[in-house]
């Protein structure tokens, strides 16, 4: 399978910087050699790269919640609060600036100033700037992330690199499908062309920036063939662009042997095709991503899928964990309640980061079967694209190759149903497009029927609606009443 | 008796799409006609999707956090564009934060809601509500 | 292995009945053919044998709270509030009425009524008598057992039974060893008799009583092998008396494949020793204790430790598990913390009782482990006891070759010396007198040295003590600092 | 000088064993000479062991939440069998339940202890104030 995207060119990405740093008044703050030797000059202990790849070295699992409030002073405080609790700091965008609505954005820091709560469900890091920007970096002690879901992010992202933020979250697929309506999916890959080519230009110049593509994509029902294709995708399309630290997630779907396989597949597919195209000179770690669909009210239920979702970031050896809190199905959580999934998390984390990672021959069965449809998969994407990842990504989704369950998307065809087995696996039903290899369709369609069978009622979308409820109902299998 | 117009949306640049599919498949299946506009809708698209289909009411959700800024207003601007008396429904995450229920449902009244629902909303009495609600504009209102 | 311990005879039990009653004043108010109707006129879902064998079959897995006060009217409060949280009842007893100090017990209640809050740790069953009793049970509408820790239950049994409780927790080694000072073995053993005989004349009578000796014993690194000894034995003994219900236990060590391996060859022990004394016609089921040393303070991270003991209990397929509450490090917890407990419990056990339970090679090694290390106890208690269980046992603790760590009794040798290997499993450094089959032993050590060398230290007590405190300080491993 | 003679043990029915096992190590190992009395030892008990040992100070645990009808008067006693001036330290789950720690120490305080502390008690500045206190009443007392 061999791509020949090349890097934008330096001519091309230089006329593009121009216009997105005068898109908004703050992006004249950046000044990329001033930022490279800021970076440089920041204690090593605040690179997320690195932090990772260590991390990964000795088999532990590091914690970080997110969190992005919209006042600069308040952020600062929210993090610094944090940064005791976990090992890697986020700094979560608002979805005014996901859209590149800075003009409401501005509106919403008004307006949190004048109520003195925030307004915004994140930081509005381009409205703050690279100044104040780095006034975060600075002020903390543990490596910060950009987390949004930005479709088109390069001033997002020129801003914040040069503000010192070592790590980025997001892609051209996975910042697009889940996140907006109607951006087409060649344009925010294109964009997010231009965030790797310019985290590969801090690279190039000795600062190593990470990225990581969003794994859990709409966090609902999503077979981890599809977030693992798209994953795959996103990396190599950001190591093409010169990027070496990327960081492969997950979002947990909630059957232990399905996730921990999962987290296993993930890291292989990785290496197969990473290695395949020719990159050797990359690090390569993952996250797990606690239950991303709806929660329950209830704290202490809550507290109990947080814990367990820290199990299993344990048991399959995810590089890092990203953790909820016990208010996730209420708001925005307060700073006590983000320590507090922290703290749930850590403890249960601590406890299992001994202990040996989970391999039963179950579980090797399952990764077998995800690696066999991510390859068909990716097989497929190399066809339609005949040389481009880009272009085959674009006509894969298209045709319905890729299908994210669930998503906003009008670039996504939304014919994949996925539906839970009697195990509580996530298990696709009717496969749309996706070319699901016949005897692994076959196996889910067996799951499913066995499923059928004991709730004596066929398959159909309102087993689905029940799968979708059931966490936040305290189950994990929607049954029927 | 022709079937209630409804308009579904979620406002803003909210992209949580879920919430709303399941919204589309149950008010169908309980008889509304519904118009689902899907996700990161404006006020005046939900407005002209409802002068359009001449729809009884706009259900509009907001789960992202930023429904208080994105709501402002609505009411009046249903007003100016010449439909004030449309039943409105709000629902979801309404605010940022876990704030109290009578607390939001207030501020959302104070927009110009008719009704306001958690996401913990109990949709057989939504749909109750609806109906009653749809019924009740229907006769002095067209 | 034959053992011929025989039941006690009627005339000798009615005679220490009579004696046993006549105690205290509320034990005039048993009368045993009353009682029986009684029961008989119990709604089935009342009854703790039927619900246990019932989620068995099923695979379930149950949930029940620890909940005690010392006022009649305040227990049924508390147990009316939990029971829309659980699946089973308790009543917990509290410490005086363990030791037979009913008249401490009755300043208890005196001073409770006084003060407006419990003053005691449990709920004083004998004092409140018969009648007070049944009037919880009937007041609720799920199975309720008698928990506790009395070296001599015999008249706390004789009344709880006649009001209808329909479980008894305890054992004549469980209940003494880790409860009391210097309680003669011989002593609780045959206290223990009466109450399993007194069950048995239930059984006779067609009143199905379940019986679940206690299997945490100290709580704090007790090796699977020690308490499934344990376990076995009480088993037997309660079985030798008629008996027909039992329910095993063990209490979470916390490394995964231990515990969950604990569990396997629980049930598997159990059934072992009892066809082969020639039991055929009785019901096995188990139960896990979520972790019963040391809690955390903090109560996030408690949830945590809660939420990672639901998902072993599930994963190793207990019966049902004990619940442990965000309070635990603090005290006896309020009501709503009680039921947070089992919030987060129930949604992790409901998350994972459709997955099915965990089954991997190092499980089934571990499995052996423990079982041919039980097999060795139980074959040196057969030889010590030449033909009586109890006269074996008796001399198995005076010999060391069952020995349970950090228990207070003077009857307990005290010799073996638990501590934690690289994985966090519990493993023997000194096995004092047990006679653990060699080549375990050596893997034991082989494991303990594996650890030392990574910790730099060797061996010692006060890595022992670090392994005490380490759960609660947020590890699992005790590690120096 | 002579090491400080220290009884510890556990009041009252209560079998909780592994810290007291664990104090017992500490105590010793910082050069204490330590009279342990295991669970379940009763004021007259604990008296008796200090009156024997010549003790300038009694340790008592208290675990399971009997500790308020346990301790009640423990002062007293020891005034009554004439070891009035011995220094009374308590620790561990002093109360039925989560109270504030403020109201425990006042309780235990006015039962006569001289110092009162949590589950959450720091060792190492235990022993220093129990070095400290045994000098300090070494003095005046004998
Ligand atoms: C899945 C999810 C996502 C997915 C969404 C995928 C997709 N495209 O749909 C992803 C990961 C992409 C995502 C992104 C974000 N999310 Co989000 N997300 C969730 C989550 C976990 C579940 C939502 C869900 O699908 N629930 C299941 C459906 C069935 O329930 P529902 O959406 O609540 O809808 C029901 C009810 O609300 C009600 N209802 C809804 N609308 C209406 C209207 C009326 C009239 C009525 C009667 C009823 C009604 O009926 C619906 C059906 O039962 C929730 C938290 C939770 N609930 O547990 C957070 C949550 C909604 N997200 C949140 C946020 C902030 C974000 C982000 C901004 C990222 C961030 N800062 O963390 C971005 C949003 C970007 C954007 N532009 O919108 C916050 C909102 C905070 C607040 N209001 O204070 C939440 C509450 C999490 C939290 N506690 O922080 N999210
Ligand atoms: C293990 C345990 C047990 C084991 C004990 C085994 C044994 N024989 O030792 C078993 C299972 C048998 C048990 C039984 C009971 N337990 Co218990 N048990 C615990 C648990 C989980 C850990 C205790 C422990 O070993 N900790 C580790 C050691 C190292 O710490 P420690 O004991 O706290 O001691 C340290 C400090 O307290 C301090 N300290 C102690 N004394 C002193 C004295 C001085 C002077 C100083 C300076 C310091 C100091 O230093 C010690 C060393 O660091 C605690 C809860 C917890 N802490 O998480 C409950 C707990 C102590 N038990 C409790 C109760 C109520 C009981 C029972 C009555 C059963 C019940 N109703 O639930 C019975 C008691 C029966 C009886 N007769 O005593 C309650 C007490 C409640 C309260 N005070 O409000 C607790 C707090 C649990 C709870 N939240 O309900 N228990």
């Amino acid at each position: 399978m061999i791509f020949h995207d090349a890097p934008i060119s330096q001519a091309e990405l230089s006329e593009q910087q121009l216009e997105v740093r005068s898109s908004w008044p703050t992006g004249a703050e950046v000044n990329f050699d001033e930022s490279v030797q800021f970076h440089r000059e920041l204690d090593s202990s605040l690179n997320m790269a690195a932090a990772l790849t260590a991390a990964d070295a000795q088999g532990a699992v590091l914690v970080q919640p997110r969190a992005g409030v919209a006042l600069l002073s308040e952020h600062i405080r929210l993090l610094t609060y944090l940064q005791d609790h976990c090992d890697l700091l986020p700094t979560t965008i608002d979805a005014y600036t996901r859209q590149n609505r800075y003009q409401e954005a501005e509106k919403g820091i008004a307006r949190s100033e004048e109520s003195g709560h925030s307004l915004l469900n994140g930081f509005p890091a381009v409205n703050h700037g690279v100044a104040a920007c780095r006034s975060v970096v600075e002020a903390l002690s543990k490596p910060v992330q950009i987390r949004h879901g930005t479709p088109d992010a390069r001033l997002l992202a020129e801003i914040t690199l040069a503000a010192g933020f070592t790590s980025f979250e997001g892609g051209g697929i996975s910042y697009n499908i889940p996140y907006t309506k109607d951006v087409p999916l060649q344009r925010s890959l294109r964009n997010w062309q231009y965030v790797d080519r310019l985290v590969g230009l801090y690279e190039a110049a000795g600062v190593r920036i990470n990225r990581e593509p969003f794994g859990p994509l709409s966090g609902t029902l999503v077979p981890p063939c599809i977030s693992h294709a798209v994953a795959v995708i996103e990396g190599l399309l950001a190591l093409q662009q010169g990027v070496r630290s990327i960081t492969l997630g997950y979002g947990q779907a909630g059957s232990y042997v399905q996730d921990v396989a999962a987290m296993h597949a993930l890291r292989e597919l990785g290496h197969e095709y990473f290695t395949e195209a020719g990159f050797t000179d990359y690090e390569l770690t993952t996250v797990f991503h606690q239950w991303m669909g709806g929660f329950p009210e209830s704290e202490a239920r809550a507290f109990g899928v947080i814990a367990w979702g820290a199990a299993v970031a344990a048991m399959g050896r995810a590089t890092k964990v990203i953790v909820k809190t016990p208010h996730e199905a209420m708001g925005i959580p307060t700073m006590e309640a983000n320590r507090q999934g922290l703290e749930a998390t850590r403890q249960v984390i601590n406890m299992l980061s001994d202990q040996p990672p989970l391999d039963a021959p179950e579980v090797q069965a399952e990764a077998d079967r995800i690696k066999s449809e991510v390859r068909a998969v990716m097989t497929r994407v190399a066809e339609l694209g005949s040389g481009s990842l880009l272009d085959g990504t674009v006509r894969a989704f298209e045709a319905g190759v890729i299908d994210v369950p669930f998503a906003p998307s009008r670039h996504n065809r939304g014919k994949l149903l996925p539906v839970r087995d009697l195990n509580g696996a996530v298990r696709i039903y009717e496969p749309g497009n996706v070319p699901v290899p016949p005897e692994v369709m076959e196996y889910h369609r067996a799951c499913i029927a066995e499923r059928a069978k004991h709730e004596d009622r066929p398959p159909c979308f309102q087993m689905v609606i029940d799968d979708i409820y059931a966490v936040s109902k305290g189950n994990l299998v929607g049954r029927p009443k | 008796m022709r079937p209630c117009v409804i308009v579904l949306g979620v406002i803003g640049s909210d992209c949580h799409a879920v919430g709303n599919k399941i919204l589309e498949a149950f008010f169908s299946d309980r008889g509304f006609t519904v118009v689902n506009l899907g996700v990161m809708v404006s006020q005046d698209e939900f407005i002209d999707a409802a002068i359009e289909t001449g729809a009884s009411a706009v259900l509009v959700s907001s789960l992202y956090g930023h429904g208080e800024i994105d709501c402002a207003g609505f009411r009046d601007r249903c007003i100016e564009r010449g439909i004030g008396d449309i039943v409105l429904y709000v629902g979801g995450n309404l605010v940022i934060g876990k704030r109290e229920p009578a607390e939001i449902q207030q501020l959302y009244h104070s927009m110009g809601f008719d009704r306001v629902f958690g996401p913990d909303a109990d949709l057989d009495s939504v749909a109750e509500f609806l109906a009653a609600d749809c019924a009740a504009k229907a006769v002095p209102a067209r």
